[in-house]
């Protein structure tokens, strides 16, 4: 295992203290490390739904690169690929609120959905409202009774984005719950791996891949794909993405879309770039319009080598939303 | 021959669990990184860790039962192992601390306990047995350890029995499809592959027996 | 090999495709295929000093990714890791001269050199000015009558930004090589490699490293370093880079400076928020002041997993002009 | 036996030149991966085959002098290549061109149009013999080239013997510390390894004295 850390066992701490170091004036660590998680430097905005997501870390910039105006109030970096225990979500969830009640944005995994569950209890019995809005854009898994339900990837970055906006705009808990949801109902996503990850305190690849595989339809865990095939080109490997996305989304003609072509970790833009140029060629032979475009690492697996596709259905209030300013340490525009 | 276990056992299984996970844990994180994402061991084995410097903590009041032992398992897991092991093992902690108040257990005892156990990982995940989760460990567990208590064994018996059937249990799940937890995104990539949770379940029920085995021997 | 290619050939002409499609309203490419060069969108700023850079591609976001307001006016991305050609170092000098002449800004290497030179001979001869400045940050590298100079790296990065921001305030062409030479002074970086790159033509990993090395003081171009030692702490690591750096700038008490830890392509951010922990604690124990911070993936070496850390001694016009308003696709804040 | 050559040859060397390359690609770039960067094969490769494209193209006038042979090659060199070989090979051809006026080369003009090559190079690069640079291959082939002319041998003779320095040129850098292009910052690393662009020039050199050798014998 090749890594720029120290102790496997200090990763997340000590690179959320050079991230808070880094980004002083948009973000502070809560005081006490046991219950780790990243707020806006200026603590909660009064009046303002608070937004808190949170997960397990090695996605970074995901979720904390996201706190700061206009996106998210707080983040819970867990253990790499660990879901934070309720303690850090609930002192996150009391940072982030603003007395107009707090919205968690939970990505569907088992353990981030029940400790995110217990947190909100806890917090409930403070006297704060919370609303959990549960993303599961990934269309390689099928929500069906016989598996945990799809997996929260990519599109969560557009869900806090867009949610973001709405309650810095001033909608109340409700408003912006719907919004999450409605961006999650909106957007898709699927994703490739070419190499696997490897999680410091594991010290091993998380998967083999063999020089000439890869594997298609995977999460952002390092866990293993649908299926296993040969290397293919660019071009190719974009089709496998796109075309389930499409189906489920049902992509028509007229429609305005938003691209998200996100890096793995380990892959470089000039080549997220090659797979976005044929998505965007697809979308447009299907007549849809891509509107709005993000490329770049922002929902990663450690240094995994792959990307996954997002496309969001965009309507005229989702694109405002998408527009508005935003300034946090991964994402910014217009401020 | 001892028919009851109490605090000293419950306290004993806590150690020896820590020192089991520990000892398995690559086993479990190789096991999760089959058909997971790896961390089941390292979850675990922070979560006993944190159990073993509480329970070894002046400042606190030592546990005076069996559930107070349970309690505190309950608690430090729910707060330092995350994921959805945490959850759910601090919630079968929880509800066999409510099952377990008295100073001691008999094998009807150890049986409720592990029956409040399976209730509360149902209760909080939803498997059924046969879905490749730690349920398919634990609940012939707590079937076995009935048996032996309506057929008027010991505690340690019905520990034993639980024991066996965990084993048991974790390795039926081999062959099976996952539909909870993070293995069902795999589909029929997951056979051939034992579920972690129920290897760590039937590993923690295993050191319970073995603690009531010498606790027993020691009298 | 495992990349998200189509063929090897095509990967920079596909890439940028990608990349002017997904930033359509910053960024046009020249129409020439042949000599390939990404520009303005709005074109040329009559009156504004054009800033051109360009170099091999495989160091992406560099340079086109710094296209836009404050920055670059246009950029020339060569074959993977190799120096355009004067032609299209020609055209994209046209495409950025608003009348106030042109300022180059070439990274130190032979064929860098060579090939600008050329290029602004032949601009020279069609009546547009071209001043050059060459970089040469690279502290691995000794300055001597025996190497080829030090290398242009990361510390390119700087000169574009606060340059780009003397031209975009209005100095002249003078002016804005005076700063790009005082940023280029002030700059010392050095790299670390813990894996190889590939690049695509050349098929397999630019050296051989043992799962337990790392090759110390490397460039850009997946060359090897200054030597190779047994894999160590990030922490270790970050002095064996900071130190040269260190003694080099003459860092000393009092001084303020701008911290910029670079990723190679391939390793996590949160990695090099760990190696910008150490970098900024080894600092601030010297007495300097970190005023501001750069940490990302802005001049890599395609899917190397390793870093660069870069110290840039401030002055309060520097500052000032790092602090202005920038907007590309790589490098945004104040828009 | 003929003591002259002209643009037949030079056309042939072209040629050959393309094919060499593009068969040597794989060893070039291997070369300048050990000290350089791993593109010279590659460059070069692009470059002779646009020379190629241009020669075949039927709206241009085909060349009628070795000095358009070589202004060809040079201009396309120039714009294709790229890195630091284009420029200096570019610059090499465009001297030489400027050296080989006339239809046809004999011995002298060989050895003028190699030191007018010679110091195209010198001229963009600054680099001595010794540097371990393709320097070091064409230096030695100019001055064998002129040993030949003053000696009274034919213009393949001489450009046999320049093959044949040039490729001990390109053998002497083997044990040399760079001091020019990007393998002088590997230091005492790059010691045991070839020059690259030493290692393409003696290649140009042994097809240039290959086409001259096969022409002859056709006559
Ligand atoms: N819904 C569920 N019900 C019961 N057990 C579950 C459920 N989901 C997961 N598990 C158990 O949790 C184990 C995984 O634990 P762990 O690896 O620590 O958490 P995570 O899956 O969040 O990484 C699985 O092997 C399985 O036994
Ligand atoms: N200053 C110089 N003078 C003469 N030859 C040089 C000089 N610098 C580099 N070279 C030659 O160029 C070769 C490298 O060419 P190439 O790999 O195509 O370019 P780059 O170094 O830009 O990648 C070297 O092997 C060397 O022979
Ligand atoms: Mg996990
Ligand atoms: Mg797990
Ligand atoms: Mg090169
Ligand atoms: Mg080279």
């Amino acid at each position: 295992m090749k890594k720029l850390i120290n102790d496997p066992q200090n990763v997340v701490a000590e690179s959320v203290q050079g991230f808070v170091a880094a980004h002083a004036d948009l973000v502070v660590a809560g005081d006490n490390p046991e219950e780790l998680f990243v707020s806006r430097a200026g603590g909660a905005v009064q009046g303002k739904v608070g937004l808190v997501s949170g997960g397990g870390s090695g996605h970074e910039p995901l979720h904390a690169g996201f706190v700061g105006v206009g996106m998210l109030d707080a983040a819970v970096p867990g253990p790499v690929f660990t879901s934070p225990t309720p303690d850090p979500i609930l002192a996150a969830t009391k940072a982030a609120d603003g007395g107009a009640g707090v919205l968690h944005i939970v990505k569907n995994y088992t353990g981030d959905v029940l400790n995110f569950e217990t947190a909100a209890e806890l917090a409930d019995a403070e006297g704060i409202t919370v609303r959990a809005v549960v993303t599961d854009d990934d269309v390689a898994v099928q929500d069906s009774l016989y598996t945990a339900g799809r997996r929260g990837v990519a599109g969560t970055v557009l869900v806090e984005k867009i949610a973001g906006a709405a309650a810095e705009r001033g909608d109340d808990l409700d408003a912006v719950a719907e919004i999450a949801t409605r961006v999650n109902a909106n957007a898709r996503s699927m994703g490739v791996a070419l190499t696997a990850c490897t999680v410091p305190h594991a010290g091993k690849p998380s998967f083999d891949l063999g020089e000439d595989e890869i594997e298609i339809g995977i999460g952002i865990h390092g866990e293993p794909g649908r299926r296993r095939i040969p290397l293919a080109s660019a071009d190719e490997i974009t089709d496998l993405l796109l075309d389930p996305i499409v189906e489920d989304l049902g992509v028509s003609s007229g429609d305005q879309v938003l691209l998200f072509v996100n890096g793995m970790g380990g892959t470089p833009s000039s080549e997220l770039y090659i797979v976005y140029r044929h998505a965007r060629t697809q979308l447009e032979a299907k007549g849809a319009t891509v509107a709005r475009s993000l490329v770049g690492n922002y929902i990663t697996s450690l240094e995994m080598q792959g990307a996954s596709i997002t496309v969001l259905r965009l309507d005229d209030e989702l694109t405002a939303l998408y527009d508005a300013p935003v300034h946090t340490p991964a994402l910014r525009w217009g401020l | 021959m001892a028919d009851v276990i109490g605090v000293a056992w419950a306290t004993q299984w806590v150690r020896a669990s820590a020192a089991a996970v520990g000892e398995h844990r690559m086993e479990l994180i190789d096991l999760d990184r089959a058909i997971g994402d790896g961390d089941h061991g390292e979850n675990l084995d922070r979560g006993f860790k944190a159990v073993l410097v509480k329970l070894d903590n002046p400042d606190t009041a030592p546990p005076e039962t069996v559930g107070d032992v349970f309690k505190l398992v309950a608690t430090t897991l729910m707060s330092t192992v995350g994921g959805a092991a945490g959850p759910l093992y601090g919630t079968a902690y929880l509800r066999a601390a409510k099952a377990a108040d008295g100073a001691t257990v008999d094998a009807a005892g150890v049986a409720d306990l592990l029956d409040a156990a399976v209730g509360g990982i149902v209760a909080r995940g939803k498997a059924e047995v046969g879905d490749k989760t730690m349920v398919d460990a634990w609940t012939p567990a707590a079937a076995a350890a009935r048996e032996v208590a309506d057929g008027g064994g010991t505690a340690t018996q019905a520990l034993r029995a639980a024991a066996t059937a965990a084993r048991t249990g974790a390795e039926s799940t081999d062959p099976l499809v996952a539909r909870k937890g993070r293995a069902s995104y795999l589909g029929e990539r997951a056979i051939g592959h034992r579920d972690p949770g129920a290897q760590s379940s039937a590993l923690l029920l295993e050191v319970a027996a073995d603690a009531a085995e010498s606790a027993e021997s020691a009298q």
